[in-house]
C-alpha cells in the first residue's frame, strides 16, 4: 500500500474497512483475474469504449522537432479522455463486489462524465458531486451527467472547486460505506486507489508499448504525458518503468508561475511533483502544494482537469527515485500547443494534453518520442478561445466570422 | 498559563472519574482567539470535563458543513499552527484539552516528523490529540511520540468498525476511544441512532473510558447515551451554531453544556442501579 | 455514373471538365489503387482516424427488444461521426489530383469540421461555406473549423442554410475549378460523387459484416442507419446489398409529419425517399421534397444532419427496385431514442443516429440486427435539451441543478 | 400574342444576322409579371435583339448574387412556370425570347418528361431556352423536344471547356453559343478578361453566331468583346440591378441596351476593316 515514503490510507476509521475490503477485491478480482473480471472489463474497453486506440506517426510534429513523434490516442476513447479506462474499470469492480451505488467527485467533469457514462452503461445508481463554481463553468459536462441520468450534487463549500467536491464525496461514502463504491479519478487517494486505478490506465501504456515495438521496431526515447492527480501518466509510463532506456517525462501545469503566495493561500500553477511538498491529502502521503503550516493551497492551471493541490503518491516516488523527472510547461506554452495540434495535425487537444504537447517545445531530443494524448480538447473550446484573445495568443485563430 | 493537578493522558482518565463526563468542541480563532478563550471558559462553567479544541485545517473530510464552516472563519481570520499553540497555552481553565485536527497540520509543523508539534503542544499544555485522519494502522510515529510526551492519543470507533479492529483500536487507545454515533459526517441531530448502542455493546470492557460524538446535541441524547453504557458524550456541531450565530454566545454555550451535562449525569445516576434504559 | 433513372451529372458546363478530371482520378486512385492511394487512405483512417470502430453489443437495448441489437460505433472515429470516412478520402484525393485548395459546404457543421480537420492534417487550404443561421446557431463546430485553422465563409442569401450554402460552394468551385475540388459531405452531387463518397463510407459496412460474422457466426437479419443526403446509409448498406437475405432500413426524419406545404413551400419533415417526387438537384436527378412546379421546399428535421430535401441517387433506385425500404420516425421519437440510449447504453447519440435508434420501437425483428450510429451527440445536447422541454419528453431528465 | 416574321431557332439566328446582337436578361416577375412587360419592351427599345427571360427556380447554382435576388423577388412575388408562359404569351414585342431556367422546373412541369413545357413554351412563344445546369451530355431529352418543337437550346462554353468538348458543344449547338467570358457565376463586372478573347479564339468557325456573357455591363466592354470576334454579348446583372433599385426603371433600362448596344455597334463596324482589336 506504500510507494517508498508515499501512498497509505489516511482516512477516517468509518471508512477503514471498506478500504480493506476494495483492497481485498482489488487483489482478487484486479490481480488475480477472480471470476474472469479482467476478461470482461477488456472486452468492455473494446467493444464499449473502442480499445485499442492508435498510436499515430504525428507528421508534423515529427518535421518540426526533426524527430519522430507519436500519439497515443486516448482522445478516440469513448466519451473522449482515457478516463473511461478507469471509470469503467471501477464501476465492474463495484458491481463483481455487490455494490449499489456510486459516488463520484469531479473537477472540471471529465471523471464524473465518464463515471456516469460507465453507470450507464452498466446499469448502477450515479451520484456524481461537483462543486457550485465548476458546475457553472462545465455546464456541457454536467448536461452529459445529467443526460446518462446520474445525479449531479453541487457543492456550494468553499471556492466550490474539486477539492470541495472530494471532501464531499469522502462525506457521502463515510455516510454511506455498506451499499456504495467510490470511484476515485486519478491516482490519488488510500491504498488500493492508486495502484488500482494505475492498473486500469496501465492499458495506455501496455499498448502504446507493443505498438511502439510494431511501428518504430524499437522502444521509444522518451514517454511524455500531462500531470494532474496523475492517472493519465502512471497509466502512460507503467509498462514502461523497467524499460531503463526510456526517459518518463510527467508534464506539469506550470500556470502563470512557479511560486506559492503564502498570504492569500493561493498557487498560481498545478505542479506539485515540480514544487510541491511532502504532505498527507486525502487518503495519502504524497506531494502537496501547500503553505508552510500544512494548509492546502488553491492551485491554479489553465487547464481545469490539471488544477489539483495533490498527485499520486506513486509518481512522488518515482520523482524522488529519479525514475520520472516532472517538468512544467506554462499556460501560454499550453494554448499555443493547443493551436498548434489543432492546425498542424487536425486533431483538437484537451488542454490537459495540450501541455504534454507543449513539452517538446523545451525537450531535446534524438529518437522517437511517444506522447500520450489524454483526451479531446472540444469542452476546451470556449476556455480556449477567451483565454486566447485575453493572453493575445500569437498561434489562435480569429473567430471573427461572428461578428458581422 | 493554565495549571491543572494532572496533565496529558492521566488528565483526561482522571476526567472521566466523575461520572460521565461531557467533551464539548469548538473551533480555534472562530471567530477569533480571544472569543474562543472566553468560549472555552463558558463551556467550562457549563460542566465540560475535557475541551476538544479544534486545529483548523483546510481540508476537514471528516466534519460536516457546520463545523467545516466554523474552520473557515477561523482560517480566514489567521488561526495558524503556532498561534493556536499560544491560544491553549493562554487558557485559564483547569480542564484537559484534546486538540482535534487532521494530520497534514501535524506533520508539515516538524517538516515531515510529528514529534515537534507534539513536544510544543504538551508544553503549551494540551493532553490529547484527535486525527480523524489517521486510522491506527498509520498512526505508529504520532502514538511513539504522543507517548514521549504523555500525551493521550484518542482513537474512534466507527459503525463500520470490525471486531478485530475494536480489539486493536482499543488497544492503542489513550484518553479515551471516541465512539462514532453513526455513519457521515460530524453534525447535530435530533435523535440517537441504533447504531450508537450496537457499538457501545461491542466495545469490551476496555480500561479506557468511552464517549459517543457525532449527532449529540442535546441532554435527552446524552441521557440516552449514558444510558446505553457510554462513559461521556462529545458534542460539537450544536456549539459551533452558537458561535457562528454571534448572539449572546458564551451565555448560550455554558446553558447548553449544562443541559447536555444534566442529561449524562441524570442517566448515570440510573443506570448505576439499573440496566441501560434505551429510547 | 447513374444508378438506373438516377444520377447524372447536371452540373454547368465550366464544372464539366472538373467533374471528369475527377471521375478519371476516382477510377484510377479509389477504384484501381493507382499510386497505392487506397492503402494510404486506409492507413490515415487506421492511424488518424481510429478505425476499425466496434461494432457492439447493446445489452440493455437488445433485452428491450427481445433480440440481439449490435451497435456500429462510428461516434468513435475520430471528429465524432463517420463524415470524416469521406473527407479524409476525398481531401487525400484531391492531393493526388494535385489540387491546392479545398471548398466543402456545411449545415450543421460535421461535414465542415470533418474537412477542415483532415485538410489539416494533410496540410490543405480549406475554405467551408457555411450559412448565416446555421454560423449563428452552430457555433461550437464554428469554432472547431476555425480553430483547425479553415476559412469559414458565411452565407447570407435565403434562408442561410445548408442549400444556400451547398449553392455558394458550387458557384465558388465554378469560379477556382482549376486548383480547387469540392469535397461534398454526402452521397449526392454529380458523377462520381455519390459512388465515389459511397465507396469512401464503405469501411462501415465492410466492418461491420466481417465483424458480425465474426460475432454473431451469421450475417444479420436487418441493418437500420439513418438517411439525410444518404452517406451513412449507403457506407451502412453498401456491403449488405448483395446479401439479399439482410434487410436494409434507411430512416429518414418525419420531423413533425409527412406532409409538404405548398403555400409556404416549407415541408416539416426530411423524408426524400419517403415523400419525394423524382427532379434534379444539385447535379443529380434523385427524390426531391419539392412543390407540384419543381421549387426545391425547405425541409425540417429537430436533427440538422439530417435536414436536406434531397437524397443521393444511388438510395433512389435501390427504393424503387424494392432493395432498401425507406421508413421514418419523427421529432419527439428520435428525441426519446436519445434519452433512452443515453441512459440504458451509456452512449450520447447524435440526434441523426437517434432516428436509426428510434426505428427499433415500430419495428418487428427476430434476429440479430445491425445498427448504426453514425455520430456521437455532444454536438446536440443543446437542442436536445431545449427541443425535450418545450415537447415535454418524457424520457429526458432534468436539467435543473443549474437553477438553484 | 406577339408576332415575329420567323419563330423559334430561325428567329434566333436571324437576329444575329444584322450586325452584332445585344441580348439583355430580366427576371421574369421581378417584381411582378405587368413591371417585367414592361422592362422588356424597354429593352428592346434600347436595341435588344433578343431577351433572355428568366424563369426563377429556387437553387440558382448558376447566378451569382444580383440575380440570385432578383429570383428570389420573383419567387416571393408567385412567379411559376404557367405564369411565366402566361407572360411570355402576353408580351407585345417583335423580338425573339430565350427562356433561362434550371432543369428541375421543365423536367417537373411534365411530371419527368420535358416535352410539355418545350411544347407550352413553343405555344406561348418563346424561340430558344438555356438551361446552365444542363450539360450536353444530359441534353437528349430535352434537345430532343425541342428540335420537335423548333425551338433553340443554347449551350455554353466555359474558359475551362475542353477542345474535345467545344466540338461537341458547337455540334449540338442551335441558336447561338453562350461563351462564358469567365469563371464565375454572372454578375456585373467593370472589365473584360484574357479568358474571354481566349475562349473566342478556340471556337471554331462554327455555323451558329456567338454571344459572350458573365460579367458584361457597359459599352466599352461591348466593343472589346465585338472587337474580339463574338456576334453578340449577353448583359443581365446590370439590368437585374436597375430593376432592384426601383428607381426610373424603364428608362434607364432602356438607356444602358442602348450604350450596350451602341458600343458593340462601333466594335461592329471597325474590325470590319481591320484586326480585333483586344483593350
Amino acid at each position: 500500500g506504500t510507494f517508498g515514503d508515499y501512498g497509505g490510507q489516511y482516512v477516517p476509521e468509518a471508512l477503514m474497512p471498506a478500504v480493506e475490503e476494495l483492497a481485498d477485491a482489488y487483489e482478487r478480482y484486479v490481480l488475480e483475474n477472480e471470476d474472469g473480471f479482467v476478461d470482461e472489463l477488456r472486452r468492455h474497453l473494446r467493444d464499449f469504449g473502442g480499445r485499442p486506440t492508435p498510436l499515430q506517426r504525428a507528421a508534423a510534429l515529427s518535421e518540426r522537432y526533426g524527430h519522430d513523434v507519436y500519439l497515443k490516442r486516448e482522445d478516440l476513447l469513448h466519451g473522449g479522455a482515457h478516463k473511461l479506462n478507469n471509470a469503467l474499470g471501477q464501476v465492474l469492480l463495484a458491481q463483481y463486489m455487490g455494490k449499489e451505488r456510486i459516488v463520484a467527485e469531479t473537477g472540471a467533469g471529465q471523471h464524473g462524465t465518464a463515471t456516469a457514462m460507465a453507470c450507464a452503461y452498466l446499469d448502477v445508481d450515479c451520484e456524481i458531486y461537483m462543486g457550485r463554481t465548476d458546475i457553472n463553468r462545465q455546464r456541457p459536462n454536467v448536461f452529459r451527467m445529467r443526460t446518462h441520468d446520474a445525479a449531479v450534487n453541487a457543492v456550494d463549500a468553499g471556492s466550490g472547486t474539486l477539492k470541495e467536491a472530494i471532501n464531499a464525496t469522502l462525506r457521502d461514502w463515510a455516510t454511506n460505506v455498506e451499499d456504495t463504491h467510490y470511484v476515485i479519478g486519478s491516482v490519488v487517494g488510500p491504498h488500493p486507489f492508486p495502484s488500482m486505478v494505475r492498473d486500469f490506465q496501465a492499458v495506455i501504456s501496455e499498448e502504446a508499448r507493443e505498438q511502439a515495438i510494431e511501428q518504430i521496431g524499437d522502444l521509444p526515447e522518451a514517454v511524455v504525458a500531462c500531470a494532474g492527480g496523475g492517472s493519465n501518466t502512471m497509466g502512460s509510463f507503467a509498462n514502461f518503468l523497467e524499460d531503463e532506456s526510456v526517459a518518463l517525462y510527467a508534464v506539469e501545469a506550470g500556470g502563470d508561475a512557479i511560486t506559492v503566495e503564502e498570504e492569500t493561500g493561493v498557487a498560481p500553477h498545478s505542479a506539485s511533483l515540480s514544487a510541491g511538498e511532502d504532505g498527507v491529502l486525502h487518503g495519502a502521503r504524497t506531494k502537496l502544494l501547500q503553505t508552510e503550516e500544512g494548509q492546502v493551497v488553491e492551485s491554479h492551471s489553465v487547464s481545469a482537469g490539471l488544477d489539483y493541490a495533490g498527485v499520486g503518491p506513486e509518481l512522488a516516488h518515482l520523482v524522488d527515485q529519479g525514475r520520472v523527472e516532472p517538468v512544467h510547461v506554462d499556460d501560454d506554452a499550453a494554448l499555443t500547443a493547443f493551436h498548434r495540434l489543432s492546425q498542424d495535425e487536425g486533431i483538437i487537444p484537451a488542454l490537459e494534453s495540450s501541455h504534454a504537447i507543449a513539452y517538446l517545445e523545451d525537450a531535446d531530443f534524438d529518437g522517437p518520442v511517444v506522447v500520450t494524448l489524454s483526451g479531446r480538447g472540444d469542452k476546451d473550446l470556449d476556455t480556449v478561445i477567451e483565454e486566447s484573445e485575453r493572453r493575445d495568443v500569437a498561434a489562435a485563430p480569429s473567430m471573427g466570422v461572428f461578428t458581422e | 498559563m493554565r495549571e491543572t493537578d494532572a496533565m496529558g493522558e492521566r488528565a483526561i482518565r482522571a476526567a472521566f472519574e466523575g461520572g460521565p463526563a461531557l467533551v464539548p468542541y469548538v473551533v480555534a480563532g472562530d471567530p477569533d482567539p480571544e472569543a474562543t478563550e472566553a468560549y472555552v471558559e463558558a463551556l467550562v462553567r457549563g460542566g465540560a470535563d475535557v475541551v476538544e479544541l479544534g486545529l483548523p485545517f483546510s481540508e476537514p473530510i471528516a466534519d460536516g458543513p457546520t463545523i467545516e464552516s466554523g474552520i473557515r472563519r477561523a482560517l480566514d481570520a489567521g488561526m495558524t499552527p503556532s498561534r493556536y499553540l499560544d491560544l491553549v497555552a493562554d487558557l485559564d481553565v483547569d480542564v484537559p484539552i484534546v486538540t482535534m485536527t487532521y494530520y497534514n497540520l501535524l506533520f508539515r509543523y516538524g517538516d515531515g516528523d510529528v514529534e515537534p508539534f507534539v513536544a510544543d503542544a504538551a508544553a503549551a499544555g494540551v493532553d490529547g490529540l484527535i486525527v480523524p485522519d489517521l486510522p491506527v494502522e498509520e498512526s505508529g510515529p504520532l502514538r511513539e511520540a504522543c507517548e514521549q510526551h504523555d500525551l493521550a492519543l484518542v482513537f474512534i470507533v466507527a459503525p463500520t468498525t470490525t471486531e478485530d479492529r475494536i480489539e486493536r483500536i482499543v488497544e492503542q487507545a489513550s484518553g479515551f476511544v471516541y465512539v462514532q454515533a453513526r455513519l457521515g459526517t460530524t453534525g447535530a441531530r435530533a435523535d440517537v441512532s441504533e447504531q450508537t448502542y450496537e457499538s457501545l455493546d461491542r466495545l469490551p470492557d476496555a480500561d479506557v473510558p468511552t464517549a459517543v460524538g457525532f449527532g449529540v446535541s442535546s441532554g435527552e441524547q446524552a441521557r440516552a447515551i449514558v444510558a446505553g453504557g457510554a462513559d461521556g458524550v462529545v458534542a460539537g456541531s450544536v456549539f459551533v451554531d452558537i458561535v457562528a450565530s454571534g448572539e449572546n454566545v458564551a451565555d448560550r454555550l455554558e446553558r447548553t453544556a449544562a443541559d447536555i451535562k444534566a442529561g449524562a449525569t441524570e442517566a448515570s445516576s440510573a443506570s448505576s442501579v439499573s440496566e441501560p434504559e434505551r429510547t
